[in-house]
């Protein structure tokens, strides 16, 4: 190595210590990483040194909303994926839904179906993600693991690197799945009013078929992983039910007609903290039953349940803050439409104690349950007949007006609402996305596991890495995807969390570069 | 601003003389002009197209070894040869110069010398700037086809083939007509000298159509033109004339024959004075001596058309014609017009004129009394092959014995659709002498009072002013005025069965009535009918008033602004036999010069195509109006192919991936070229779309 | 290179000593020639047009129209044959259509189309140079300054400021080593 | 022997080209082999304050993605472009702008209002706007301020390279880490990923004749469209013959047409304005009007022709919007 490099590294570290003793009195901890988007969390103590507040904040705006005033309306799949390079294919389903509702005009079977297994396969694909990379590491690694290790490549210590290989294989494969139909895995460019861009060739359709039956495998292995590294683990389950990750909101989630769980299509249902249903609606119908509420402090709205109005950051019955997402979904639901699928779910109500379940970190349980279900629809798509059609799509005729369109995205229930004029030009657009759907949640959870975690704090020595880790968790149990929750406002900016004393000074700050 | 190290560049401004220097301020143009990166020096000079001027720059090329030269001083389409010319000599590559127009574009058009001055800076930055990305060029020498294509065949398209021919060169003339000619053959005298215009043409007629160097296709009109000067394509359009031209030996046997023993058809060489058959020659000395048949009223032609326009034989028709032909077998009446393809080098237009329809001014009555006659009408009475064999008879009224009335008075009325702002602005230069011409004829051949009334008297020409007088002399009345109205209302019974003339004398000062038999109406020249669709087909541009645009009224009055076409005769403008032939004489060795020369040069500024750039996406190839961009299919790439390219640049500025260049309009060169004329605004962030960053590691 | 505007140039300074500045693309065969008919014909009209010569008006690249309003110019003057008088046939039909479209977009982007005319002037038509030079000076003159290299520099003033700030900072963090990498091919960036 | 240290970060970007690089899949272990990532907030936990701390061009080389709207984004960007001897403007947002620069449309003060007071599910009656500060008993969290203007990365600081698209393919980031690994470096500012357009690699190439003449712009939803035949030729606008090439027509291979994501090749200034020129002469009308019907096909030149590149096109922005300071 060149002295030179040599040198300034050795400079690197001489000026790192230096740093490090400077800020001693005002620890800087490390930025909450791994969630898609920016945000950040002021926690104020009192003079216990107990918290009094937690701020979750937004600082971001993008404003697709009125950039794509005036632009086409069959543009709007691709430039709203641009919302999130995370979960594009959300976005890009739901408005290509709302084109459907906005010309009035039905995709033919195929059309219809190829959407569902690209939609599916996505699903299983951003689940596998967050478990294995995004939100998993604290399990699978665990919390008070050095931070160099909870990652994917610390996964892939802990579960061997056959199973690392697998792991990135199996979603490679997926995301070919989505790439053979869109064209490119991230942004695709299959949505358009009326069906798909483009068939399948019935010469393919074998490598799918192997790939959807991998799939369930990948799913149910994925499903004992969970098994055998968190629920054999008291310390996990004692953490995942505690009060610190517990709340009791009602649950937003899309069901069919049996109200059974349904990623691309159905109506949505809402249940209350008892399980009680509070209301079924179609996508058209979403005005009348949620409405945004804007606080000072963030730039990230707060959903609530419109008729019940807004009450603040409150739990219990009659609260109008809803949750979305895995949870949600399972709890918003009488039962998942696949065998496999179904009796994970039912175990995970078995040994959680019934529906519906309010602990924020079983959110985790819930993906992997979802990844089956995923799966296993994908494989009756991949065995559908109708699948190789070569009617994908039907050209619409009528002259659009508005149209609304709603899929669940994997972080949660994601609306689309567009008006155009007779050119189909769009004069309005609004997208209330999974992540604010949960904000208010996200919130709670936040101040909650501060409050939890955080007693008696004096100074900032007191708070370990690992506790801070914890308050982190409860975020990124979520999987929030700020970067959808500012879809409105522009790019990112760090999340920090920062603990004041009572006295206002700040004790600890995290950043999130 | 920096340059690159071995960019120098000397700059020259010209006063020339006042023009220049009156408006602008030379000298602070080139103190400031010295003060930019790259220039090494920086002169104003008085004349810089002198030879001094050349001679300068071709000794700084030397001393101070410069690489880049820009003059600015009059208009490049003007002096860029020059200067380029100058260039060369002092051992640059001619294309490593630019020329700044700071004279048509700026001193002779502003009035504020501090502005004018301010924007002369301007226009030299930017070729300043423009120049540092010229490169050398090559100009490439197009071989020239010898053979001429003349279009018309008037006086002047027979005098152009004529020359042409004689230095043995190939002609085609092609005409429209069933004979050469033009309107001179209808003429009876010419002025002034009188000789009769069949006696000095016929044999010009007659030469051209026996000429072994002249290819002559009459009845015949060219449809399409491609190519560029040295190279033209032409079709030619030979319409059918139901007689094999070769087998016809002009005897005229089919005429006499035909079922019609009258001629019953308006007879156009005559201007409807006289009548044809179906089957004609138009004229006695008509060249070449061919018949040809009038479908729309032979007996053997359906009146019904086919789709696309052409007769439909009938059959109808005994065809006494094709007996009295006999053996010659040279009627055909299934001859089809048929497309010819030639190539040419060069072209001559010599297209002509037509006579102002003297119905467009109501009050002179023609087409409402008969004895309103238009000056060609009377050429054809006066004329002894005339339909009247040469007997000036009125076409309203009789003598006692019945015969047809001869004119006792006639009137002449001068600049009948000649300066009027209500028809043509223009004075058409013929119709003064023509008028005196038929005064004379008339009074020869009737003793008739005659009355010229005319606005003024113009006779600039060759023994044109001596005419005048000779008609004074004869005691031909010259009355100054424009006509008010020609009128049948009569007022005394000396005016019964006359027609009135109502004028202003402007000499005596009293409106006058004149009572005569005749009135003859000086009709003017105008543009013919298709003149710009001709121009089209050309490439040729016209002036406000229709006729043919010489490139420069001066310096270049038979060129056209497309190289290898040229003018003669008065589709360029008005103008008398003796002018028109000098034109034809003139466009004929304008010809024979670029013919003997052997080869065009073309301007280098073709375009071409950056091969591994190229995508092939082949936006570019519809854009070539010359087919010059083909596809290459085995390397999916597009190219072009410099022998067709005109260097219009359309492609270049069409590459949707930048991937074509054209030379001397490289998009460096012109972006550099915006950039310097708006270098005068205060240079800020950001105006070329990219911030200067705020940080660098 | 940086250097902010002098408040004079400012766009808001509508001041009586403003002049609009044209810059015209004529091609050579009409719109050239007129204007050199025009001179030879000592019209006179305002000094405000700038012309570069093109072969014909099809090599204009809308490129050049946006660069020319990026730097400076307060609108863009177009002059080609008449429509079926193109010297190469059909060039001015290719910028017709782009003219349309471009007024298209830059009505979008808050361009107001008197700053972008096409023109259709022939050889011989020196006076209707005098004419749209005149007419368009008037039209700019109402419409006041474009003034687009100003408003970047202002638009970017909100970067310039933080600019300053981070250098401040880079300043006091020490030296900081020479900035551009040296990217000669072959170079290994480490051992 | 230290590896050289490598940083990802990002700015107003959706987390696309993060994808991206997660993508490159077991080549991520390869990556991580090579080189050490001393920051990556998407996939790894890393002490921000120890780029802070690092010397100046100690990393070797930061991928960052994203356009550039708030003061934050500004600050990391000069921080890393200090910290980094290769800053590489990673993706179409931070190359040109990208689909948030459409916002350069628009003016700030329409972002906000839409937002928290128009929007048909928002209930607002206070008409509530979040507040750069805000103070509740003695707390006051604070946020950032936006700019009124979306940038792209070399329009605050200095870039040494690009690499293109939306997002960039995991090809060519191997290509360009292997480029940069290797010390094979092409000359600063150069955009990785070949300087040709995107029909040199399209598979319908062939299929678009040479005489294509637009009788009528049609839109993607408007018809059935031949998967074998060239876009253009069908009548519907591509932009592949005025962008980059290097994704392997991924967009026409779904059946789509390109939206030009891949920005420019280096011999363009203005991708929208050649793509406009191009489209608009091959226009078959002659006469106005016939003109004007055929581009009425053409409903939004602007998201058309600069869909990721309103930030670096010519204008930069719609140029009569409120300014900071107005």
């Amino acid at each position: 190595m060149e002295p030179v490099v040599q040198q300034t590294f050795n400079e690197g570290n001489l000026r790192a210590n230096a740093a490090y003793r400077a800020a001693r009195h005002r620890v800087t901890i490390d930025p909450i990483t791994r969630l898609e988007g920016h945000g950040k969390i002021d926690i104020y103590l009192d003079e216990r040194g107990d918290v009094t507040r937690a701020y979750l904040q937004v600082p971001e705006l993008r404003g697709f909303e009125v950039f794509c005033l005036g632009r086409p309306a069959e543009e709007m799949p691709q430039i709203t994926s641009r919302i999130c390079g995370v979960c594009p294919t959300a976005h890009h389903m739901a408005a290509t839904k709302c084109l459907d509702a906005l010309y009035q005009v039905e995709p033919p079977a195929a059309g219809r179906k190829i959407r569902e297994l690209v939609y599916n396969t996505f699903v299983l694909e951003d689940h596998a993600l967050h478990f294995y990379v995004l939100g998993g590491p604290d399990f699978i690694v665990g919390p008070d693991a050095p931070p160099a290790e909870r990652n994917i490549v610390g996964v892939i210590a802990k579960v061997g690197l056959e199973a690392g290989q697998r792991v990135i294989a199996t979603r490679k494969r997926l995301r070919e799945l989505i790439a053979y139909f869109g064209g490119k895995v991230v942004h695709p460019v299959l949505g358009l009013p009326g069906g798909v861009s483009k068939a399948l060739d019935p010469a393919d359709l074998p490598g799918f078929k192997e790939l959807a039956r991998d799939a369930v495998a990948f799913a149910e292995w994925t499903l004992q992983i969970f098994r055998d590294v968190i629920l054999k683990n008291p310390d996990y389950v004692e953490m995942i039910t505690s009060d610190t990750y517990t709340h009791r909101t009602c649950y937003m989630g899309q069901v069919d007609e049996q109200n059974r769980l349904n990623f691309y299509d159905g109506r949505l249902r809402v249940v209350d903290c008892n399980g009680r249903e509070v209301c079924t609606f179609t996508a058209s119908q979403y005005r009348d039953h949620v409405a945004e509420h804007v606080e000072p402090w963030s730039y990230m709205k707060f959903t609530f349940l419109k008729p019940r109005g807004w009450q603040g950051f409150v739990e219990g019955p009659d609260t109008s803050i809803y949750g979305v997402g895995p949870l949600a979904r399972l709890n918003a639901s009488d039962g998942l439409a696949t065998p496999k699928a179904h009796a994970a779910w039912e175990e995970f109500y078995r040994t959680l104690g019934g529906r519906p379940v309010h602990h924020t970190l079983a959110n985790h349980w819930a993906r992997v349950i979802e990844m089956v279900y995923a799966a296993e629809r994908m494989e009756e798509l991949v065995n559908d007949p109708d699948l190789v059609r070569t009617d994908v799509r039907q050209v619409p005729t009528a002259v659009p007006r508005e149209g609304m369109g709603v899929v669940e995205a994997p972080r949660g229930t994601l609306f689309h609402h567009y008006q155009t004029d007779e050119r189909g030009l769009i004069t309005l657009a609004n997208m209330v996305v999974a992540t604010g759907n949960n904000a208010a949640r996200i919130a709670m959870s936040v101040e909650r596991a501060a409050k939890g975690i955080l007693q008696g704090v004096r100074d900032a020595s007191q708070i370990p890495e690992g506790l801070l880790n914890r308050v982190e968790m409860a975020f990124r149990a979520y999987d929030p995807c700020l970067g959808c929750a500012t879809h409105a406002l522009p790019g990112h900016t760090p999340l920090r969390v920062r603990i004041y004393r009572a006295d206002r000074q700040l004790l600890a700050e995290k950043v999130q570069g | 601003m920096t340059r690159p190290q071995h960019v120098r560049i000397g700059f020259y401004v010209c006063h020339c003389g006042h023009n220049i220097a009156a408006m602008v301020d030379c000298t602070a143009v080139a103190r400031y002009i010295a003060t930019l990166p790259g220039v090494v020096l920086s002169r104003d000079y008085k004349y810089m197209c002198s030879d001094p001027g050349q001679e300068l720059i071709q000794q700084d090329i030397r001393e101070y070894g410069l690489n880049r030269v820009v003059v600015a001083s009059c208009s490049p389409l003007l002096h860029e040869h020059t200067f380029r010319g100058a260039v060369e000599a002092g051992g640059l590559n001619p294309f490593f110069f630019h020329m700044v127009n700071i004279r048509e574009h700026n001193s002779w058009v502003h009035t504020d010398r501090v502005l004018a001055t301010e924007k002369a800076k301007d226009l030299a930055r930017a070729a300043i700037e423009r120049v540092v990305h010229h490169k050398p060029l090559e100009i490439k020498k197009v071989p020239i086809h010898p053979d001429v294509l003349v279009v018309g065949g008037g006086i002047a398209g027979i005098h152009a083939a004529m020359t042409l021919a004689n230095a043995g060169k190939k002609v085609f003339l092609v005409e429209r007509e069933p004979s050469i000619g033009g309107h001179m053959a209808r003429f009876d005298k010419t002025f002034p000298t009188l000789d009769c215009a069949a006696c000095i043409l016929t044999p010009k007629m007659s030469e051209v159509g026996s000429h072994p160097n002249i290819t002559l296709w009459t009845w015949s009109e060219v449809v399409k033109v491609d190519g560029y000067v040295g190279n033209y394509t032409v079709q030619v359009k030979r319409k059918a004339r139901y007689v094999i031209e070769d087998l016809c030996t002009g005897c005229q046997d089919c005429i006499a024959h035909c079922v019609y023993k009258e001629p019953k058809f308006d007879d156009l060489f005559n201007e409807r004075l006289g009548k044809r058959k179906p089957v004609y020659i138009p004229f006695p000395q008509a060249t070449p001596q061919v018949v040809l048949i009038d479908p729309e009223v032979c007996l053997n032609f359906k009146r019904s058309k086919n789709p696309d326009g052409t007769p439909v034989v009938s059959d109808k028709c005994k065809k006494t014609c094709v007996e009295a032909c006999g053996e010659k077998r040279a009627i055909d009446f299934t001859q089809k017009d048929q497309v010819v393809e030639i190539k040419v080098g060069t072209i001559l237009v010599c297209t002509g004129f037509k006579t102002f329809d003297a119905r467009r001014v109501p009050a002179y009555g023609y087409g409402v009394y008969p004895n309103v006659y238009t000056a060609l009408e009377v050429e054809r009475l006066v004329n002894a092959s005339g339909p009247t064999g040469g007997h000036v008879v009125l076409r309203q009224g009789t003598n006692p014995d019945g015969s047809p009335k001869t004119p006792r008075s006639i009137g002449i009325i001068h600049c009948v659709g000649s300066r009027d702002k209500k028809t043509n602005l223009w004075c058409s230069r013929v119709c003064c002498m023509y008028s005196m011409k038929l005064a004379h004829l008339l009074k020869e051949h009737t003793g008739a009072e005659i009355y010229n009334f005319y606005i003024d008297i113009r006779t600039p020409g060759k023994g044109y002013e001596e005419f005048y007088n000779k008609l004074l002399e004869e005691g031909t009345h010259f009355i100054r005025g424009r006509v008010g109205e020609v009128t049948d209302w009569t007022m005394t019974p000396e005016e019964e069965g006359k027609l009135v003339i109502r004028v202003e004398d402007t000499l005596a000062g009293v409106v006058r009535r004149i009572p005569v038999d005749m009135v003859v109406l000086a009709t003017g020249l105008e543009p013919q009918a298709d003149a710009d669709a001709v121009r089209r087909l050309f490439n040729m541009s016209c002036g406000g008033d229709g006729w043919f645009l010489e490139r420069h009224p001066k310096l270049a009055p038979v060129n056209t602004f497309t190289d290898g076409v040229f003018l003669a005769g008065c589709c360029q403008g008005p103008k008398d036999i003796p002018d028109t032939v000098a034109q034809a004489g003139a466009a004929a060795a304008e010809a024979l010069a670029l013919i003997d020369k052997g080869y065009v040069e073309q301007e280098p500024n073709t375009a071409h195509i950056l091969d591994t750039e190229c995508s092939g996406c082949k936006s570019c190839i519809p854009l070539c109006p010359y087919t010059a961009i083909l596809f290459d299919e085995t390397r999916r790439k597009a190219y072009i192919n410099e022998a067709l390219c005109k260097g219009c640049g359309t492609c270049v500025g069409s590459c949707p991936s930048g991937s074509i260049v054209q030379n001397l309009f490289e998009d460096a060169e012109i972006f550099s070229e915006i950039a310097g004329v708006l270098a005068g605004e205060p240079v800020t962030a950001g105006r070329t779309g990219n911030l200067t960053p705020i940080a660098t590691p | 290179m940086s250097q902010a505007p002098a408040p004079a140039a400012a766009p808001t300074a509508g001041a009586a000593d403003w002049s609009p500045r044209i810059v015209a693309f004529f091609c050579n065969w009409c719109t050239y020639t007129a204007a050199d008919l025009a001179g030879v014909s000592r019209l006179k009209y305002a000094p405000n047009v700038r012309v570069i010569r093109l072969m014909c008006s099809g090599r204009v690249d809308p490129q050049f129209i946006l660069d020319a309003l990026a730097r400076g110019a307060d609108g863009v003057l177009i002059g080609g044959c008449h429509p079926g008088d193109c010297h190469y046939v059909e060039g001015n039909y290719k910028m017709l259509r782009r003219h349309q479209l471009l007024q298209r977009m830059l009505a979008d982007l808050g361009i107001e189309p008197a700053r972008v005319r096409l023109e259709w002037i022939s050889a011989a038509e020196g006076e209707k140079v005098k004419r749209v030079v005149n007419e368009m000076t008037a039209q700019l003159r109402a419409l006041g300054p474009l003034g687009l290299p100003q408003k970047f520099a202002a638009w970017d003033r909100e970067v310039t400021a933080l600019a300053r700030e981070v250098h401040a900072r880079d300043a006091a963090a020490g030296p900081c080593p020479d900035r551009a990498p040296s990217t000669q091919p072959g170079e290994t960036v480490h051992a | 022997m230290p590896k050289p240290k490598v940083a990802f970060y990002w700015c107003a970007s959706c987390g696309g080209c993060e994808e991206t690089v997660v993508d490159l899949a077991e080549d991520i272990l390869g990556v991580v082999e090579k080189v050490d990532i001393a920051l990556w907030p998407v996939a790894m936990d890393f002490k921000y304050k120890d780029v802070a701390a690092l010397p100046d061009r100690a990393l070797f080389a930061t991928l960052l993605n994203g356009a550039l709207r708030t003061s934050e984004q500004e600050e990391l960007a000069a921080l890393l472009r200090r910290k980094s001897r290769y800053l590489i403007a990673y993706g179409a947002c931070a190359q040109l702008g990208g689909i948030p620069a459409l916002a350069n449309q628009f003016s700030r003060e329409q972002v906000l209002r839409f937002n928290y007071e128009e929007a048909p599910s928002v209930v607002n009656p206070t008409r509530t706007r979040p507040q750069v500060h805000f103070e509740e008993d003695g707390r006051s969290p604070h946020l950032p301020e936006f700019r009124h203007v979306v940038r792209a990365l070399d329009q605050v600081v200095d870039v040494d390279f690009y690499i293109p698209g939306c997002p960039p393919t995991p090809s060519l980031t191997r290509a360009a880490f292997e480029a940069l690994l290797s010390g094979r470096l092409p000359p600063k500012g150069t955009v990785l990923a070949p300087d040709v357009a995107l029909c040199d690699e399209c598979p319908r190439k062939a299929s678009k004749p040479t005489n294509v003449a637009f009788t009528a712009f049609k839109r993607p939803h408007q018809g059935l469209w031949d998967a074998g035949q060239c876009f253009l030729a069908q009548g519907v606008v591509c932009m592949g013959p005025a962008t980059r090439s290097g994704c392997q027509a991924a967009c026409t291979r779904g059946n789509m047409p390109c939206t030009g994501c891949f920005g420019p090749t280096s011999r363009v200034r203005d991708q929208g304005a050649k793509m406009l020129s191009s489209l608009s002469a091959n226009v078959a009308a002659r006469d106005e009007e016939g003109i004007q019907r055929t581009l009425d096909g053409l409903p939004d030149p602007v998201g058309t022709f600069y869909r990721y590149g309103l930030a670096k096109c010519t204008l930069r922005r719609k140029v009569n919007l409120p300014t900071p300071g107005d």
